[in-house]
């Protein structure tokens, strides 16, 4: 057998070889060759996804840094900058949970860094296989572990995210992560500033064999059993020296010495090279030899192309060299002049005295290839969706129903998970994990950061269009929810193998969605990331877009919170309900099937209600506020309960709908909440005027979670169900809710 | 009979050790300029019921394979039982 | 007369910028000192912040103890300045020997991040005893530990500053966070001018942001302070 | 010259090892109920420059003593080194 030639080897097809030659004018050496695949792999150059992206709305009256940078970056008035992006880490987690989910963390808050943000809040979107099986809870244990090995050393708080689960997450977890960060608005690094002549500064740590051809081979081939063989690849993350960067880097930044900054992460200095020069339509001179290396003996390919974490790559004027490299000794971090940008486009890589790449920088970046893949839609979808779950038989016992999904894992208490976030430090946490939207305080002002993470795979998997659309209506709706306005969108786009046109014609339909909803919100979509090969073992992830969502609250100390303050407070329940059971958490857990449609999505219903939301919590006419999303009204009652731990009397408004089907739809634009003693008639005056419907439920108060004519639970055994479910599951015993 | 083993647990060659490297770059102001290299690993030690010797053992290199160590990134020897007790 | 208090920066500590703000917040002028200097500046009284000072490498605190600062702080505690070691502060100052026994990884192993309550023992000037303080932990390696015989000095001397309790005080395994011996939280040293507690008052100072059960300790803090710098031998006039 | 030695460090006999006592407990349920007793320490491995291997094991067991172990709660041994390289 022959062997197989390079460029397949590095991950190449062979219509892009003869591409890669064209661009060259001639045939690439095997260095060459290799900045290539590392640069064109899906990972890095977006070729499958690039067309689909352009369709999404990335402009707008606030945005100051879109697409196309490493972080987007919102204007919050008052000189400030909100800068924020979200990535995936979901296939080294699967390899390695406990340094893939750490590496993640590491490689999103460089991202936010390298825009001249100080980064102040970490989200985390999680999602895993059911957690009766003992290698999805050492994945969910390990990438807990690693997540707050890193965020808690660097003094960054973990302030929210998601916990999910579905059977489809078992061998392809999905592991996502959001970083915010705030900079002064003038002080934004985009990659615009600087010039010919300015240096190519490379600051942190030493550059190893860490994940050498990881971004083509870790990241852009199905993750399968022969993941076994890529596991020496695995990148070990410092989190101190990630300190180090955080700390050394926003000092940079405050004196002003830098033009730019990137940060080194797939394709490792290639990447961080040749779009440091294209960006700025330039070329750069790049010297290996001045590369510090952990490793002796390490070929120009693996020095280009290692991925060993902690590195940031600085574009400074020659003169202010000397202070960088101050500040960076400082710190205890290596700072080294490795190149140089010049003019005319080309970037020319040198080592032990001479030439070993020279293409043009643009050939590995703008000039990547893209391709329109073919989208088909899956047929045996049709006959899933006219499943409806809403025509099965009601319950048993809508008791029993109720404990179930208030007990299910993806509905439960996270403070398993959360718990083992710092998620106060920096100082300026209002509100932390276990709410609608984290709340972080803008230093020195009543003003605040409103954020969210959101994404339903089962809406997803049963209508993509509406899984992009649900994602950013819920998002914001959450951030509506403590009485933010909704600013603007980051993203995850988690699929299979795109080379699969049902997998395409998904995520063309999510993003469609997606931008959609984006577009009629007015909340453009400032950056994100795209994670396709999500499948192994023949089984691909739900087709799961995960939108992170900023907003700005005016006056913090008016923000709406989810518990309920104390008894005696009319209860209401905004929005309409209809009879929406597709997809729900009910249908799964109760009827075990993830069918029909999801819940219809009214745009300008869920936009007047966000407006109420907001003039809700502004005029202090609610003591607390919820909205509803997996397990319907039930559920979000239920929480506002334990939260508050304060129980409530409730009839549930039939309209001609099964109290079951009243409990659990999940329809949108919906919210609970409770009026200021005295301000009912403002908050149904308000409704009327926003046109929300407004239903007056019952009355807070009591030890007992009351649904009149139904059924009743004690407040201490939903405590026990919803805080419970977790981690009985962790320690491998059954749940209290199933007893 | 009841065997003691050790179990001694490092990181795979090639891979950071992001202790070992900030211990050894913060030793020359601590005193010992003189350190070359210095990596950190666990030491586990056991006290097992076995029949044999022989058998403790095949049990310890069984767990040290499939629990002890984390076979993505670590490597792991087993040391001479020093005998029952 | 506005007391200063130097907070120590190592690399790595992360609470640092938060208890100056508490410091200031509460009236004083916070002086960040860095880990190198050798020399305090003129303060009344010092923070040990928390964070992952090194990375928590090796052991927490082993090798900030080390840090040309700490032989300053050392000196500044053997002189009567108050010393505060809050977090990775504690874990420091038992590192260093100016605090018995030490924090090892908690029982549960997890890191814990959670509001708790803890019970004021050993009273002293702005410092009742009985006081019941909701205050935030958060930490990987918060579980007190030393030999039964240090255990009993601690208690027959009445080192104990403050220990795990549920919000009316009772204290009970049930409420400590992290199997530390004898519930404790937070330690005097024998002279009572140096305090290391694992709960992180600079958090619980701000009604904005929740409970203000840290209050206590820097109101400890700044009497301790101002007991200091009226001590001291002033400054000759020019 | 350079020499190389490995110092163990564990924890005080009398201490609870919460990382002992958390693997000790998952044991059975894996398959492995006759694990008596389990401690978890750390392993040290160190190469440095030194005239003599006398000179370099006097200066490892003064880094063991003062900085790798803490008296308070751990011992430590210095194990062979294995001699330069
Ligand atoms: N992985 C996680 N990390 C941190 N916080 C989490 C995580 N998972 C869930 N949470 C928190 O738990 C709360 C409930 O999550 P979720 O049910 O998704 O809220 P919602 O329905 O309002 O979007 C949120 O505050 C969320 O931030
Ligand atoms: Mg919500």
């Amino acid at each position: 057998m022959r062997a197989e030639p390079l460029h397949r080897a590095l991950g190449l097809t062979d219509e892009e070889a003869v591409q890669v030659e064209r661009r060259l004018g001639r045939p690439p050496n095997p260095t060459e060759l290799a900045m290539f695949a590392a640069m064109w792999s899906e990972h890095c150059s977006y070729k499958s996804s690039k067309v689909h992206l352009a369709t999404l709305p990335t402009r707008g009256p606030g945005v100051l840094l879109g697409p196309g940078e490493d972080a987007g970056a919102v204007d919050l008035g008052d000189g400030l900058a909100c800068v924020f992006k979200m990535e995936s880490h979901s296939h080294p987690s699967a390899i390695e949970p406990v340094q893939g989910a750490a590496t993640g963390v590491g490689g999103i808050v460089r991202d936010v860094l390298s825009m001249g943000a100080r980064p102040v809040a970490l989200l985390d979107p999680l999602r895993f296989g059911p957690l009766d099986n003992p290698r999805n809870r050492y994945l969910l244990g390990g990438v807990v572990a690693g997540i707050g090995q890193y965020g808690n050393s660097i003094g960054v708080p973990t302030v929210g995210g998601e916990l999910k689960f579905a059977s489809c997450h078992g061998p392809n977890p999905t592991i996502n992560v959001m970083c915010v960060g705030l900079a002064r608005a003038d002080r934004l690094l985009g990659s615009r500033g600087g010039g010919p002549g300015d240096l190519l500064v490379l600051i942190g740590a030493a550059t190893g064999r860490d994940g050498i051809g990881g971004v083509s081979v870790l990241a852009s081939r199905t993750l399968d059993a022969d993941a076994q063989g890529s596991r020496p690849s695995v990148q070990v993350g410092d989190p101190f020296a990630g300190k180090l960067l955080v700390e050394a880097c926003t000092e940079l930044v405050e004196r002003g010495l830098l033009e730019g900054l990137k940060d080194l992460g797939g394709a490792g200095l290639t990447c961080a090279v040749s779009e440091s020069a294209a960006r700025r339509g330039l070329g750069a001179e790049l010297h290996l030899d001045e590369v510090p290396l952990r490793e002796p003996g390490m070929e120009p390919f693996e020095v280009l192309t290692s991925e060993s974490q902690e590195r940031v790559l600085a574009v400074v004027r020659p003169e202010l060299v000397p202070r960088v490299q101050e500040v960076c000794e400082r710190w205890g971090l290596s700072a080294r002049v490795v190149g140089k940008l010049r003019r005319g486009g080309t970037l020319r890589v040198r080592a032990g005295g001479r030439v070993v790449a020279e293409v043009p920088a643009r050939a590995l970046t703008d000039e990547a290839p893209a391709y329109r893949r073919p989208l088909e839609r899956p047929h045996v979808l049709d006959r899933i969706r006219e499943d409806d779950p809403a025509a099965a038989p009601p319950p048993r016992s809508l008791e029993e129903a109720f404990l179930a999904v208030l007990g299910s894992p993806g509905v439960a208490s996270a403070r398993w998970v959360f718990e083992q976030f710092d998620s106060l430090v920096q100082g300026n946490t209002v509100v932390g994990p276990g709410a609608d939207a984290a709340v972080i305080r803008l230093e020195g002002s009543v003003r605040a950061l409103a954020l969210s993470t959101d994404g339903n795979g089962r809406y997803g998997f049963l209508d993509p269009y509406l899984g992009g659309a649900h994602a950013v209506a819920e998002a914001a709706r959450n951030v509506a929810t403590v009485g933010a306005r909704p600013l603007a969108v980051t993203n995850c786009l988690n699929f299979g193998n795109p080379e699969r046109p049902e997998v395409m014609w998904a995520f063309a339909e999510a993003v469609r969605g997606l931008g959609d909803a984006c577009r009629f919100l007015g909340t453009p979509v400032t950056g994100g990331n795209v994670s396709f090969y999500n499948e192994s073992e023949g089984s691909a992830v739900y087709p799961t877009p995960v939108v992170g969502m900023v907003g700005v609250i005016e006056d913090y100390r008016l923000l709406s919170r989810t518990a309920f303050p104390s008894g005696n407070l009319a209860i209401y329940l905004l929005g309409e309900t209809r009879p929406e059971l597709g997809g729900s958490q009910y249908a799964e857990v109760v009827l075990g099937k993830v069918s029909g449609r999801p819940p219809a999505l009214d745009l300008e219903a869920e936009a007047r209600l966000h407006r109420l939301l907001r003039e809700c919590a502004a005029g202090d006419v609610v003591a607390s506020a919820h909205d509803l999303s997996d397990g319907g009204l039930a559920v979000a009652l239920a929480e506002c309960a334990v939260a508050g731990g304060v129980g409530f009397t409730v009839s549930v408004p039939d309209r001609g709908l099964p109290p079951h089907v009243a409990l659990f739809s999940e329809s949108a634009s919906r919210a609970v909440v409770t009026a200021r003693p005295g301000r009912e008639a403002d908050l149904e005056e308000l409704a009327a005027s926003h046109r929300v419907p407004a239903v007056r439920l019952g009355i807070t108060g009591g030890p007992r979670l009351r649904f009149e004519g139904l059924f009743e639970v004690p407040l201490s055994d939903a405590i026990v169900v919803y805080e419970g479910a977790v981690p009985a599951l962790m320690s491998g015993r059954p749940a209290a809710a199933s007893a | 009979m009841r065997f003691r083993f050790e179990v001694v647990v490092t990181l795979r060659e090639g891979l950071l050790d992001p202790q070992g490297k900030t211990i050894r770059e913060a030793l020359p102001a601590l005193g010992w300029p003189n350190v070359a290299e210095i990596r950190v690993g666990k030491h586990i030690e056991l006290v097992l019921e076995a029949e044999s010797e022989a058998e403790a053992r095949a049990q310890v290199e069984d767990m040290a394979r499939r629990f002890l160590s984390n076979p993505v990134i670590e490597d792991f020897r087993v040391l001479a039982g020093e005998g029952a007790r | 007369m506005t007391l200063r208090v130097g907070v120590v920066v190592f690399p790595g500590s992360n609470d640092d910028r938060d208890a100056m703000r508490a410091v200031r917040l509460l009236g004083g002028e916070a002086v960040a000192v860095w880990h190198r200097d050798g020399k305090l500046p003129e303060v009344d009284a010092v923070i040990l912040p928390g964070g992952f000072s090194y990375g928590d490498y090796l052991r927490t605190g082993a090798i900030a103890r080390f840090a040309p600062a700490m032989a300053a702080v050392r000196a500044f505690a053997a002189a009567g300045g108050p010393v505060l070691g809050i977090c990775n502060g504690f874990q420091i100052l038992c590192e260093a020997g100016l605090l018995p026994g030490a924090l090892i990884r908690n029982r549960g192993l997890a890191f814990v991040c959670r509001w708790v309550h803890v019970r004021t023992e050993g009273a002293r000037e702005g410092w009742p005893e009985g006081e019941v303080l909701p205050v935030p932990i958060k930490h990987g390696e918060g579980q007190f530990v030393a030999t039964p015989e240090e255990l009993e000095r601690i208690e027959g001397e009445r080192l104990v500053a403050l220990r795990y309790s549920s919000s009316e005080g009772l204290v009970d395994e049930r409420y400590n966070p992290n199997g530390s011996a004898h519930g404790i939280a937070g330690l005097w040293n024998a002279a009572g001018n140096v305090l290391g507690m694992m709960p992180h008052p600079e958090h619980a100072v701000d009604p904005d942001l929740g409970p203000t059960g840290g209050l206590q300790v820097f109101e400890w803090l700044f009497a301790a302070a101002r007991a200091f710098a009226g001590a001291r031998p002033q400054p000759a006039p020019v």
